[in-house]
């Protein structure tokens, strides 16, 4: 299995807007894809602008092994994705992949993805993995109003899918970790994969814990390379300072100062 | 074909493209990417002597066509990079370069001895923009007395290549250049990160923990220039530049202006086989403009 | 209506937003565009004693977000300042600072006791980024001496408020800063260019006729603000911020770091109304952050 | 007459590909022009890449007060001239204009325009205005090769023109000064106008005086704002330096230190 990194341009097939803050970007590789792992993710050049110097870090959302293709979820935030979002079929876009390590495999059937605003991108792939897997996990997925919840048709042909909103237009109201399914005295699950931001992640590792239950997140940090030569993106770990973009972005919450 | 080989203080290098400290990793890291042998040389990451943690999270800031970087040395000391390290990159085919740091002048001189030793390490470069904790935290690259002293002393002990690179954080680079020829360099490294500082205005705090980093990428270019150009003309030693060099065009400028090697730094973050393309595009240079070797190019600006 | 009038010792502006000498003429250019009594204030282009010619042709180079000039300080000399362009600008309705440079103390001290004649200059800026022709053409902004006795002396015949503009090609701003403080400056600019070069491979030439030149621009911002967080912290008066800045963000970024005003240079020839815009855009980030005065914002950078 | 001017968004209305170095971009401004006049220059502001910081000049090409339209006659040379030609219809383009002086009416109607290269980008509007004042001037355009010439007809509307090319593959041979009309013993001219390379411009002023016929011609030069504010762009005249972006572009030779 080759874990190589590439450099490559990928064509742009789609670009497909989910709401006014995200949409969806489809690219297509020029040759056959490496092993792609869920949780690695991808490092774009943005072109065109002063202001997007470095290249932007994405998630891998899915892989389509037999069209070639991968998709990335983007929330538009700055410059950088605002230039993404006029992307049109027929562009190219560099790209640096794969990158990152990625989530384990769990050792049990009972699993809780639970993922909030973008940070959901990397759990659809990890779901699509999971069920490849035979494992059927229950998905919980965090979002700020109605208006913001997408794709929820797509997880649900992977798992059981709970949306929770911000101000409860959709779903239950509140935050991820104020969902019902946390309410109880026990739960039922053995781990958690979660991602979002890094509130949102430590209140759920807050839980996993308190309910000794695994749990491995994805971090986000500042990157300059992204393949771990520039050491700007560490993360205090029981292993001192580890760099998110080589030993993460995927971290189990017992290796984290959290 | 044109000859793209270079003579720095005795060593020979197959063409003038390295790459630069902290931007590289050492080296393994780019193997996915781009064939190592096709390099002049490698500066690995900074080696002090004891183990350092590096600065806290954030170390990061994009600027405008550059960036901001308060790493902070992270590495695990020379003990384990002679140990480790080494092994893993000693028969690398190109030059390997350690970049040498301290804060003190016998930490210098402590790591300079180990890397002596090891003989596969042709070279070392002294990084002397950081702060001499005795001195007040001075960086030894910002007064020429403390430039010379900590050249002369790691001097006495290192036997090979002895590059000093300097900081551009001063008022006259030429003064700081004479300072390590004086102090037995054999060659200079120019430049370091330029000081800089970026705030996030809607949190109204600095973007790094550090508050002020290293400015590094095509926004200082200009300035790196600059300063090879003086040092050029003041000093007589072989001068490897670098500072924002993008491409074959950047680098054939720093050559020009006087440099007989370049390195590659931020550039490897933006395309990681940039370095290689530069080679290329030297020798396609050299090739339309008729040029046998690539030497006839260093200094070669033409200002009457 | 968030307030953003700015008391700079003792001279009230109606905004923090002024213009760069050098960069905005003596303003009349720009009534096309703008509005002049939107501005803080105009920083009208060097006056020296004499006429100068300035440099030859080229004087501008382009840079990774960036420029390089080499204008060097043409003008018609005091005289025709006080006669002709004084006249016709005296009325704007906005704060006309005059920019001071000179070759020699005395040609400072010349200039600067004919501006303290005309009523409506309300302030001058020394430029202390020119050469001492009597002390082997180092700059006066690079020895802290030499920065106090240019300042003293001026300060002995100039009434209104003094502002020294530093070079930002020194190892320790925060000296110099000190330097022109004890020499009796109210406020402190920061900065000037940085020295940087530029080179045509094609041609094996320098872009500048003059070979290097002050580079200016984005690329520069993250240096000017460090350097503006350097002074503030050590010195006690006022500062006025500029270098690359383009937007709002910048100038606010500017006043966190320490600046009571700021100005516009580079900016001013990408988007003649740039000026107004940054007005414009302090006083919407002060409404949004529910900030009244924009005294608030000087220095308010959170590093705990 | 009002001579004010513009900070503007232009309507990108077409872009008409001439050969592979030059192309024509035609702008719609939002409201009625003000007073153009030929010779004056326009400042684009290319977006889109870090190595395009700043605006770029243009000579006007010619002015369609009817509709509202400028047009500019671009040459390829490097990046930012590169993204114009990329420009769609529709696209906005910003520019500062109308820059510069202009080229004076001639006391005569023996009338001649010299251009090379894009150089003949200020001469064809100048040409319409000549027409507008009842002369009909001879035209010699100096093209590399035969690929290259182009819009012959259209100067062949406002004047007699004769084209020579480098290397003779279309009208005569040689550079601009080598065509039979500067052979003569006399010359019929009593005013050129000229626009090309600097140093086919003080080829064609040699020939000017060694003739004693009046000559304008329009420089070039490094402009870092092209409004008059940064003197950048200054160049040697008999009143000492002077701006190309305010005093000229057109200067007439006399002034000049040539
Ligand atoms: C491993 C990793 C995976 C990611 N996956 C995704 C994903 O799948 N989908 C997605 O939409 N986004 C993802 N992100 C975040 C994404 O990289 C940033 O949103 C993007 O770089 C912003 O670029 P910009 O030019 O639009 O914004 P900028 O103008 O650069 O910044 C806008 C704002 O976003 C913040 N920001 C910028 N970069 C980052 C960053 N790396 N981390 C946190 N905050 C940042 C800035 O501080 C600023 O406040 C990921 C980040 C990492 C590190
Ligand atoms: C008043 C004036 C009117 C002009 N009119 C026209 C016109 O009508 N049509 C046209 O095609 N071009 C015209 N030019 C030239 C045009 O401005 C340049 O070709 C353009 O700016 C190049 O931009 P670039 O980004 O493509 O090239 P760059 O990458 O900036 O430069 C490519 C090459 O062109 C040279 N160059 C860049 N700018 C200039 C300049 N201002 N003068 C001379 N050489 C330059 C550079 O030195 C470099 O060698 C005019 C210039 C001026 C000053
Ligand atoms: C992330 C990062 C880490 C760096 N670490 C070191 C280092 O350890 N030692 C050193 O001498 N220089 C270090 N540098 C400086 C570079 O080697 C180089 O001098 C500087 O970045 C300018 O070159 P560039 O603009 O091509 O990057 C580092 C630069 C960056 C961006
Ligand atoms: C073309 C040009 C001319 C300048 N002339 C002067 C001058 O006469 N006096 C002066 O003190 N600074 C001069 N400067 C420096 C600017 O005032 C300013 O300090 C510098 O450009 C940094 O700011 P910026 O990046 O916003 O342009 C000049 C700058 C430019 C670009
Ligand atoms: S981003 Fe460079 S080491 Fe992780
Ligand atoms: S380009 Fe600025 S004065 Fe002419």
């Amino acid at each position: 299995m080759e874990l190589k990194k590439h450099v490559q341009d990928l064509l742009v097939i789609e670009v497909t807007r989910l709401n006014k803050r995200h949409f969806l970007l489809d690219l297509r590789a020029p040759e056959k894809f490496p092993l792609i792992l869920p949780g690695q993710f991808v490092q774009v050049l943005v072109q065109g602008s002063a202001s997007t110097f470095l290249r932007r870090p994405f998630s891998i959302h899915s892989v389509d092994y037999s069209r070639n293709t991968l998709r990335l979820l983007v929330q538009i935030k700055g410059e950088g994705t605002r230039h993404l979002a006029e992307l049109k079929t027929g562009d190219h876009l560099n790209l640096i992949y794969p990158l990152g390590n990625s989530f384990s495999l769990p050792f049990t059937k009972d699993v809780l993805l639970v993922g909030g605003g973008c940070g959901v991108a990397p759990l659809l792939f990890l779901a699509q993995f999971l069920n490849q897997n035979n494992i059927r996990p229950t998905i919980l997925l965090g979002f700020r109003t109605k208006e913001e919840v997408s794709e929820i048709e797509t997880y649900s042909r992977f798992g059981n899918v709970h949306v929770i909103t911000d101000d409860g237009t959709e779903g239950e109201k509140g935050l991820v970790i104020d969902h019902s399914m946390f309410q109880r005295e026990r739960l039922d699950f053995k781990k958690i994969y979660c991602c979002g931001p890094d509130a949102m992640m430590k209140a759920v590792a807050k839980i996993a814990r308190m309910h000794r239950i695994e749990c491995e997140v994805s971090l986000e940090n500042t990157m300059a390379c992204g393949f771990g030569v520039c050491l700007c993106c560490i993360t205090p770990t029981d292993k001192g300072n580890e760099r998110v973009c080589m030993e993460g972005p995927v971290f189990n919450i017992n290796r984290l100062t959290w | 074909m044109p000859d793209l080989s270079v003579n720095i203080a005795g060593l020979n290098f197959r063409n003038p493209v390295t790459t630069a400290s902290g931007t590289f990793g050492y080296g393994d890291e780019f193997r996915d990417f781009i064939d190592l042998g096709r390099l002049g040389g490698i500066f690995v990451k900074a080696v002090t002597g004891k183990n350092r943690d590096g600065n806290a999270y954030p170390r990061m800031a994009e600027t405008s066509t550059g960036m901001l970087n308060s790493v902070g040395l992270q590495n695990k000391g020379v003990d384990h990079f002679c140990r480790e390290i080494y092994p893993r990159i000693k028969d690398f085919n190109t030059h390997i370069i350690v970049n040498v740091s301290g804060s003190t002048v016998e930490e210098y001189v402590e790591v300079a001895e180990r890397i002596n030793e090891l003989e596969n390490i042709p070279a070392i470069e002294l990084n002397i923009s950081c702060p001499n904790v005795k001195l007040g935290g001075m960086a030894f690259g910002t007064i020429p007395a403390m430039a010379t002293e900590v050249t002369a002393e790691v001097r006495k002990v290192y036997k090979k290549v002895l590059m000093v690179k300097l900081s551009p954080n001063v008022t006259s680079i030429t003064d700081l250049a004479k300072a390590v020829a004086d102090g037995g360099a054999d060659v200079i490294t120019l430049i370091n990160t330029l000081l800089g500082m970026a705030i996030d205005i809607e949190r109204r705090r600095p973007v790094l923990s550090t508050i002020t980093g290293g400015l590094s990428g095509p926004a200082i270019k200009p300035v790196a220039l600059r300063m090879v150009w003086q040092v050029h003309k003041a000093v007589h030693i072989p001068i490897i530049g670098l500072g924002g060099i993008m491409n074959a065009t950047d680098a054939i400028e720093f050559m020009l202006a006087g440099a007989s090697a370049i390195q590659v730094g931020t550039a490897n973050f933006i395309d990681p086989t940039v370095s290689v393309k530069i080679v290329d595009g030297i020798e396609a240079y050299m090739e339309r403009h008729k040029i046998k070797a690539v030497t006839d190019l260093i200094g070669a600006l033409r200002t009457e």
